[in-house]
């Protein structure tokens, strides 16, 4: 560790420790789920960028979205995003969450992930080798350093359109608004 | 002509078969003639059911329903592999109903469901036909020939609005 | 088996890894390279690709989009046009269909795939190859890979590229039957045979679709819809497509210069699909014309066009005027059509009963023809103009020029050679034979001439020879003509100018005395021939046919009209975007407009003079 | 373990709904079960899949033949090498395409190890769900390695798009066959400190013995195929009993074992990755020369004859088959994947998990090598 990196530790801990511990949701949404374990097993070993799966949302602070997403798996993400505490980040592996993919015409994949959750990176390729899902971690940290992995943040403030998004795709969803609208709440 | 085909053509003379190559045999007949035909076949040693599948024949206003059998021990009396079993059964498209045919083979109840779900198929007996894979309801089952997935797709998920721009 | 003994102890085995090397790759301080094959992100040769789209119909995933690009030029008679694809790597799958599609092969994959951004748009890309574009293709010192995007990749990363053995188009043409030299050579028999049904369809199966030859074509024929109704099996449906822009396919099919094959995607690395063979096909497989196209002429308009000259443009432009409705009468000076076709193309290139049978249907059509009518002598220019209500000139290049060298006039012009040899009263020829000339028309007369020899002296020895300015590379006609004279045994004499017809005593032709060329063209590019003049040979001979190119003959017209006729710089006929001279009602179009000089041009320029003809006439509609 | 399996909940334990999936740590894939549960104990278990759904047989009649071949090898994430072999096969019976015999080894060989790879990856899924990280390293370690064998001979690590109708994409690299072997020396090297570690190693007997038992006439009468059949004893391989590639050109043996509990089916899964191994060296020994490959038509002209047809194969789970029909078009009529997935987790597993306990579930599931995405489809 140089320098730098101590005076940031000292100027800034929080930043830093969320950046340093990024744990990742237990949820294989899609295939790109092929080339996670290769990344926490020993030949690319993730926990050396400070990356580890973690059995419940409520530990994590990472959600790797691992390709298409289909409508009913939609659902449980947009469950397990709520669930995770703040603050949190996403981000999203090969072309499916950015523009269909492989996926664009069918009837049970949605296209434009953005629409429905925030994003805070896309990682291209089909499937991102190990080493570009670590280097899409390396730009997280220079988003969080620079504050602008705001996807949480964006959720909270925008939440009103997620939710009529979400809503469009589901019709009434059955478990409650997580803000409200009221003024306590943002 | 097979083996197999003979003795289907001897125990049910209604019933056609043909042979189309070395590998497979074609049988046609109808839904009245299911289950025997089934239990015949299971009887006699086509004891896999490998699929169960559906084409949408939409100009002859037909599902053509398709059992697909083989066995699970060689037939020794017969040199060679043995043929798969191509069974089909012609459904009206307006009321596509037929038996279950869960009572002969256990696995057939997923691929019911799932004929049920994306064919509008209704197998009458069956204890389950819920929903198997889809999330939303689709006006035209899914797999039919008039269900469009391009247009689908255009209109139901495009017009979503983005939320940043 | 080992599930006969187990321990829990047994797994302290593994201890021992505790003390090796760990496997792990420090990534990213140690990098692994993509295996050579590696199917990464785009790379596109912009000089090569020929913006085709054949890369973006094959994708599955309608992730690349052709978009032009305005600094590019436009080139549709090489087949390059200003489109380019651009990849959504939001739905790109990385399967390499495009690679494997490239008939240019200029698409391949690079071995770079990181590219990771918070903005989707990012993600849509306009591949280039990294010659071109230095600030995205980093050498190995600046690149980083902490930095790696679509815009920072490294330089010579060529990943998965085209294999054509393993392509997904065919390279190779079917190859047309012809008739070997030696035996061509001896007789007019009709070199190329023509393909069978089954070759015209395995031909027809190699089209890809992507219609930059219908760019290239100056007619503009569905070259596309007709190819694939060949592959179909549907010859009628051919012939409809083609009868659309080209009622001339029998002529077109044998004799046509192909603009559409040079174009053609497949000729960048293999060979072009044989568009010209294949019109052939329809055009040769179909007996009658008229029972497949079931056309039949427009409600009478009660207006008349007179036509000078039966050549490829006036007979067009009597179909298409008389499908329009217009009564139309065709004069020509020869006693049956086809202007410079019947007499240009030796039989075996073109038989005459391909020309009667394209001039057949549309004289079946109801157009008037009248031979052995010369205009200006049998009927005047004036009298015509009065007598209908627009006249079009299509009279061809028919006043050959001479090289007017010493005793030229001793020397045979090669037009009114083909011409006495095939609709005349023939000719006899001499055992050694100089042609001077490297263009088609020389090819024609040479290779006729040869034929001629083969016949009159049969058991002799005989030799035919050319004499060009130009040099191999240079030389005017095209490589396939050039070609089949060499495999027929002509003699080549490039860059040789002549100089002199030497005679015997007694009067007869013995020899060309020839200087040798330094250059054909000045600094300017104009023609302006420099010799060595003290280097010459004498090419012996007993008979010299010029062939070194027409001009058009103008006398038909009264000189007080013609000083109205305005020409080109190049002289040519200025005509306007209807085709119409600057004499009202007058049009013209062919070889005295264009400077193509071929047959399909011709029809293209009968196309625009229909349309104008029509818009001239009826200005309302 | 066996005191714990056979205690009694008692009468006043109520019965509950458990919902298991698909977000869960006991769950390897994309999919999920609701469990009836008394105590810990399952009293009926009904799967519930479908959130990998992607529509793939609607898609394939949107595409033309050469278009769905980047589809079709998405069916199963995890050994995509058979899907494109069951999907070439298909077309080639229907269009009568031959195949080179090279192009046949190379197929035999690229599946074999892709086969390969698919085990390790199933070693790590399971070893993982007993704890056993070590072994789970290595495996994943080991499939790498096959993975940059595959990178190198087909341009990608995990989708490869390597069969075609008529033979391969490409030939063989220079001195790719040196370093197969060198691979599958270095992978083979490390079979005594497996057997060890883990398959000689009590916990795992303990942990997987008599767990999940499908007996062989069971499994027959739900459809199984695969692992599932032969650790049951039933002899039965689609390499074998109608065989394609060069399967019946090469000297290989079919694996069986009799208990049909989770332990056996892993044992038969160690014991077909090794003679994977061995056939991929007799078939490098006796790979021949010449083409790999015969030219499929132009893709923008390629019609395909009227006509159906069912091919099937022997994938890493069992019976891969496909019904592939063609009206006569550009582009497929009709497709309908069998996956040995479907019937193993849908209606064997529901079968297997009766009068489990919840913490068997991933376990059950994982030997019956259930994978999500090949049910969805």
């Amino acid at each position: 560790m140089d320098r730098r990196q101590l005076v940031k530790w000292l100027k800034e801990p929080l930043k830093m420790s969320n950046k340093y511990s990024l744990h990742v949701v237990y949820f294989c949404t899609g295939c790109g789920i092929i080339e996670i374990p290769p990344s926490i097993t020993a030949r690319w070993d993730a926990e050396r960028f400070g990356v580890k799966p973690v059995a419940t949302p409520r530990q994590a602070n990472l959600f790797l979205i691992t390709g298409y997403v289909s409508l009913k798996t939609l659902k449980p993400i947009i469950r397990t995003y709520e669930q995770m505490p703040e603050p949190k980040y996403t981000v999203a592996l090969g072309s499916c969450p950015i523009d269909g993919g492989m996926y664009w015409d069918s009837y049970n994949t949605i296209n434009h992930l953005d629409k429905y959750i925030p994003i805070d990176g896309y990682i291209a390729g089909c499937m991102p080798r190990p080493e570009a899902i670590f280097t899409g971690i390396t730009h997280l940290w220079t988003l969080i350093d620079e504050g602008k992995a705001d996807g949480y943040e964006r959720y909270r403030e925008r939440y009103q359109e997620y939710r009529s998004n979400q809503e469009r795709l589901y019709g009434q969803l059955e478990w409650p608004p997580l803000y409200t609208g009221r003024d306590d709440d943002v | 002509m097979s083996k197999v085909g003979e003795e289907i053509t001897a125990h049910f003379p209604e019933i056609n078969t043909h042979r189309i190559d070395e590998k497979r045999v074609e049988v046609n007949t109808d839904k009245g003639y299911l289950l025997s035909l089934l239990n015949f076949l299971k009887d006699g040693g086509y004891d896999h059911l490998g699929l169960i599948s559906c084409v949408d024949r939409m100009e002859d206003g037909v599902l053509q329903l398709v059992y697909v059998l083989s066995r699970y021990a060689q037939d020794e009396s017969v040199p060679g592999p043995d043929p798969t079993l191509v069974v089909k059964i012609p459904l009206s498209r307006e009321e596509p109903t037929i038996v279950s045919s869960m009572g002969v083979f256990i696995n057939a109840e997923p691929y019911e469901r799932e004929l049920y779900e994306m064919f509008g198929i209704d197998f009458t007996g069956h204890p389950r036909l819920d929903p198997l894979f889809l999330e939303r309801d689709y006006d035209i089952p899914p797999l039919r020939k008039d269900f469009d997935t391009r247009r689908y797709v255009t209109e139901e998920f495009e017009t979503i609005p983005p939320v940043e721009d | 088996m080992s599930e006969q003994k187990s321990s829990v102890l047994s797994s302290l085995e593994a201890v021992k890894y505790l003390f090796r090397k760990p496997k792990t790759i420090k990534y990213p301080f140690e990098l692994k390279e993509p295996a050579l094959r590696y199917r990464g992100f785009h790379l596109n040769d912009w000089d090569a690709c020929t913006g085709c789209g054949n890369c973006e119909d094959i994708c599955p995933n309608d992730a690349i989009e052709m978009v032009e690009v305005p600094d590019l030029e436009d080139r549709p008679a090489e087949g390059m046009t200003n489109r380019r694809p651009q990849i959504n790597y939001g739905r790109c799958c990385f399967c390499g269909l495009c690679v494997d599609i490239c008939p240019a092969g200029s698409l391949s994959l690079s071995r770079d795939y990181l590219h990771i951004h918070f903005n989707t748009d990012t993600f849509t890309f306009v591949p280039k190859d990294e010659k071109s574009a230095e600030n995205k293709f980093l050498p190995e010192e600046e690149y980083s890979v902490l930095k790696a995007n679509l815009n920072h990749r490294r330089q010579d990363y060529e990943g998965f590229s085209q294999d054509l053995d393993f392509s997904l188009f065919e390279p190779e043409r079917v190859r047309m039957p012809q008739v070997p030299p030696e035996e061509r050579k001896l007789s007019f028999i009709e070199q190329v045979v023509g393909y069978t049904k089954e070759e015209a369809s395995r031909e027809a199966a190699r089209c890809m679709e992507c219609g930059l030859c219908e760019d290239a074509c100056p007619a503009g024929l569905n070259i596309v819809d007709y190819v694939g109704a060949i592959y179909e099996d549907d010859p009628d449906e051919s012939l409809r497509e083609i009868f659309e822009d080209n009622p001339l396919p029998a002529i077109c099919g044998r004799i046509c210069m192909k603009h559409c094959e040079e174009a053609c995607s497949l000729g960048k690395q293999g060979e072009p699909v044989a568009i010209r063979w294949l019109k052939r096909w329809t055009a040769d497989v179909i007996e009658d014309y008229k029972s497949s196209l079931e056309l039949s002429p427009a409600e009478d308009k009660e207006k008349r066009v007179g036509i000078i000259g039966a050549g490829p443009s006036g007979l067009s432009l009597a179909y298409f005027l008389r499908l329009k409705g217009y009564g139309v009468t065709v004069f020509d000076s020869l006693p049956g059509p086809g202007g410079a076709v019947r007499i240009g193309p030796p039989k075996y290139r073109l038989p005459l009963e391909a020309v009667e049978k394209d001039a057949g249907y549309i004289a079946s059509l109801g157009v008037k023809f009248r031979y052995l009518t010369r205009v200006g002598k049998d009927v005047s220019f004036t009298e015509l103009r009065d007598n209908y209500d627009a006249v079009y000139m299509a009279v061809g290049n028919f006043d050959p020029l001479s090289t007017g060298i010493e005793n030229a006039d001793r020397a045979h012009l090669a037009l009114d050679f083909l011409k006495r040899n095939k609709i005349g009263e023939g000719i006899d020829v001499g055992r050694e034979i100089i042609v001077i000339g490297g263009g088609n028309v020389a090819m024609d007369a040479a290779r006729e001439a040869l034929r001629l020899q083969h016949i009159q002296y049969s058991d002799k020895d005989v030799m035919t020879k050319t004499v060009s300015l130009e040099d191999w590379d240079e030389m005017p006609a095209t490589d396939e003509e050039v070609e089949e004279a060499k495999e027929e045994g002509i003699q080549f004499n490039p860059a040789w100018g002549p100089k002199k017809i030497e005679l015997d005593e007694e009067g007869n032709v013995r020899g060309l005395l020839c200087t040798k060329v330094k250059s054909v063209f000045d600094e300017d590019g104009r023609f302006n021939p420099s010799f060595h003049e003290d280097r010459e040979k004498l090419l012996e001979g007993d008979m010299v046919i010029e062939a070194i190119g027409q001009k058009p003959d103008f006398s038909f017209i009264p000189e007080e009209t013609f000083q109205k006729l305005s020409f080109t710089e190049r002289r040519k006929v200025k005509v306007d975007e209807d085709g119409m001279t600057t004499l009202p009602g007058v049009f013209a179009g062919g070889d005295i407009v264009n400077s193509n000089l071929d047959a399909v041009t011709a029809i293209a320029d009968a196309k625009v003079a229909s349309e104008g003809i029509d818009r001239y006439l009826f200005p309302s509609s | 373990m066996e005191i714990l399996r056979q205690r009694d909940t008692g009468p006043t334990t109520r019965e509950l709904e458990l919902y298991f999936g698909p977000q869960h740590l006991g769950m390897v894939g994309n999919f999920s079960i609701t469990l009836n549960v008394k105590g810990d104990r399952i009293v009926s278990a009904e799967a519930n899949p479908g959130y990998l759904h992607r529509g793939f047989e609607k898609l394939m009649e949107e595409r033309n033949w050469i278009q769905n071949f980047p589809l079709v090898c998405r069916v199963n994430v995890i050994e995509p090498g058979s899907m494109e072999m069951v999907y070439s096969m298909a077309v080639e019976d229907l269009a009568g395409i031959e195949v080179p015999e090279r192009g046949e080894y190379i197929r035999c060989i690229y599946l074999e190890l892709s086969r390969v790879a698919s085990h390790l990856f199933g070693l790590w899924a399971y070893s993982k769900m007993l704890g056993f990280e070590t072994v789970g390293g290595w495996a994943m370690y080991h499939r790498d390695l096959i993975l940059d064998l595959f990178e190198e001979l087909t341009g990608g690590r995990v989708y490869n798009i390597y069969i075609w109708p008529g033979g391969v994409r490409r030939d063989l690299p220079e001195g790719f066959i040196g370093r197969v072997k060198r691979t599958l020396h270095e992978i083979g090297g490390k079979v005594p400190d497996y057997n060890k570690t883990f398959f000689e190693n009590r916990v795992f007997h303990e942990r997987a013995r008599g767990i999940g038992v499908v007996g062989k006439d069971e499994a027959k009468e739900m459809g199984g195929t695969g692992q599932v059949l032969r650790a049951a004893g039933q002899e039965y391989d689609i390499r074998k009993v109608d065989p394609y590639g060069v399967y019946d050109e090469v000297d290989w043996e079919v694996h069986t074992r009799e208990e049909g509990d989770a332990y056996s089916r892993i044992m038969v899964i160690r014991d077909e990755m090794i003679e994977s191994v061995h056939m991929v060296f007799k078939l490098l020994k006796d790979i021949p020369d010449g083409p790999a490959y015969n030219k499929v038509p132009n893709p923008f002209k390629w019609r395909i004859p009227e006509g159906e047809t069912y091919v099937r194969l022997e994938s890493s789970r069992g019976e891969l088959g496909l019904y592939l029909l063609s009206d006569g078009g550009q582009r497929p009529y009709r497709a309908h994947f069998r996956t040995p997935s479907y019937p193993h987790g849908l209606t064997v597993l529901e079968k297997a998990l009766d009068g489990e306990s919840i913490s068997d579930t991933g376990n059950i599931m994982i030997s019956l090598y259930v994978t999500a995405p090949e049910i969805d489809r």
